[in-house]
């Protein structure tokens, strides 16, 4: 059975913990490996914090929306903030590139290589949506059931 | 969630327990850094046992201490990373410029002879 | 900080646990004691199952709704569904009613007795919005920062 | 999540792991009521030594089997709840219609010599 949830909240650091609670939440419920809810969880947290920190400079009034689709071989979630924008967004992407000085530039980093897809969809001066995908390996999916 | 700060000798000792997020990594920079200004710590243990969760955030802000002691000599040795942290760890670098210990007291130890 | 959460997701069993986990998740935020954030959830669960088990009469495919404002002294958390509506809300709030034979008519006990606040409002048709909200004794909750 | 069923002599012994609502409230009807038919039982022994959670969904599905075996004379023996558990249960009555027991060994015992 698909299962789609859609959570709204605002900016506030203590969000993101809720963020990734969620997200671990559904991925219990498939066949992910321990590990890949981890990765799900940093990719996640990613996203969220990317959008408190540059999207809306830590004010915390902005809206957040994360949206996930489970389906039966993969997890789908999409983050949105309706902050700054990212003016380019190749560049934003690449390794150790960051607007402030303070942070290391892997956000993105860790997004791409924990996540089987991720997109980028920015407009400057009105927000950001990242989407993150994430597959079940159906040989570790296998071998978990028969574990069971 | 929390820090505990304690002294070995001349040496800071910061354990963090929880999820090292944005939100303690603020955390950790407010506690940190005073202390780093005010006793002029030169060696900095951070034991990760307690931590279950990390980000680049939490990088950040360890690379951020790393930086800063650098400028005066000192630095920073991990203690007791659990493997999912460990992990993100590894896959940013930071074993090439600062030692892992699977004990605390192991980490104390080597401070002592360096 | 105030902060307001809302959730969206489908009529399926496995996401009341899910609504658990958030309303936990935002209490431990707060100064309420473990047993207050157990009587939360309990009160929860028993809004969402009802709209699952009652509003769509358990089919998986409704939407339903949970939304949670946090202050500094209460949360409160309202549930809704688009389902069929409850006819007569004085007969269905009292202990032991219930349309379903197998239950056991204790929902809204739970929800009264472990609440400070309950609202029920419904149109037979269109859906049911329960609202709940639990404050901080402030007494405890002194007693809890003084062990900080 | 998940239920244990085996037997002691008759007794049917579930012990039950997870949150008890309805979706755990399912399974333990469709594990537990082919077992009562099939095999007669009259003494089912429930161990909630596992379950963290319980609402009203969960007290039904044990209620509903109290009353199933009533007709058959039958009895329900609850060991090992754990505070907020217990707490819900009591609050609910069930202490007037089942015995409550701090083990299930204790369980087994009173079963036996009833
Ligand atoms: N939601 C967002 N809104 C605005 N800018 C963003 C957003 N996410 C990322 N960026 C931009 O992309 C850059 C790179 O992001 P990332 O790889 O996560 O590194 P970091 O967060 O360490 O800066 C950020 O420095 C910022 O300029
Ligand atoms: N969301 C809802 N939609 C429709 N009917 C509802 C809803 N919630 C409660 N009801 C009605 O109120 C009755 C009493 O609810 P409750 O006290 O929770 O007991 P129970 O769930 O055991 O029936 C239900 O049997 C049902 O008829």
């Amino acid at each position: 059975m698909d299962n789609k949830i859609k959570l709204e909240f605002s900016s506030l650091p203590d969000n993101v913990a809720l963020a990734r609670l969620v997200i671990a939440a559904l991925a219990a419920q498939m066949e992910f490996t321990l590990s890949d809810v981890e990765e799900l969880k940093v990719a996640v947290s990613e996203a969220v914090s990317n959008c408190i920190i540059h999207g809306y400079d830590n004010r915390p009034d902005g809206l957040i929306v994360l949206e996930a689709w489970k389906s039966l071989d993969r997890i789908k979630v999409s983050v949105t903030d309706q902050g700054k924008g990212i003016e380019d967004i190749g560049k934003a992407m690449e390794p150790a590139f960051s607007t402030k000085p303070e942070r290391m530039g892997l956000g993105f980093v860790f997004m791409q290589s924990f996540m089987d897809d991720l997109e980028v969809d920015s407009k400057l001066g009105q927000g950001t949506m990242v989407t993150l995908t994430k597959k079940i390996d159906s040989s570790q999916a296998q071998l978990r059931t028969s574990h069971n | 969630m929390g820090l505990e700060k304690k002294y070995d000798r001349d040496t800071l000792v910061i354990k963090v327990t929880g999820e090292l997020d944005l939100v303690v990594a603020d955390e950790f920079r407010r506690v940190v850094d005073p202390e780093l200004e005010r006793r002029q710590v030169k060696n900095l243990v951070i034991n990760l046992n307690g931590v279950s969760f990390i980000d680049s955030s939490g990088l950040g802000v360890i690379l951020g201490r790393y930086k800063k002691l650098l400028q005066t000599g000192g630095k920073i040795w991990i203690a007791e990373p659990r493997p999912p942290v460990r992990k993100i760890l590894e896959l940013s670098g930071f074993p090439r410029i600062m030692p892992f210990f699977d004990s605390e007291k192991q980490a104390l130890e080597a401070v002592r002879e360096a």
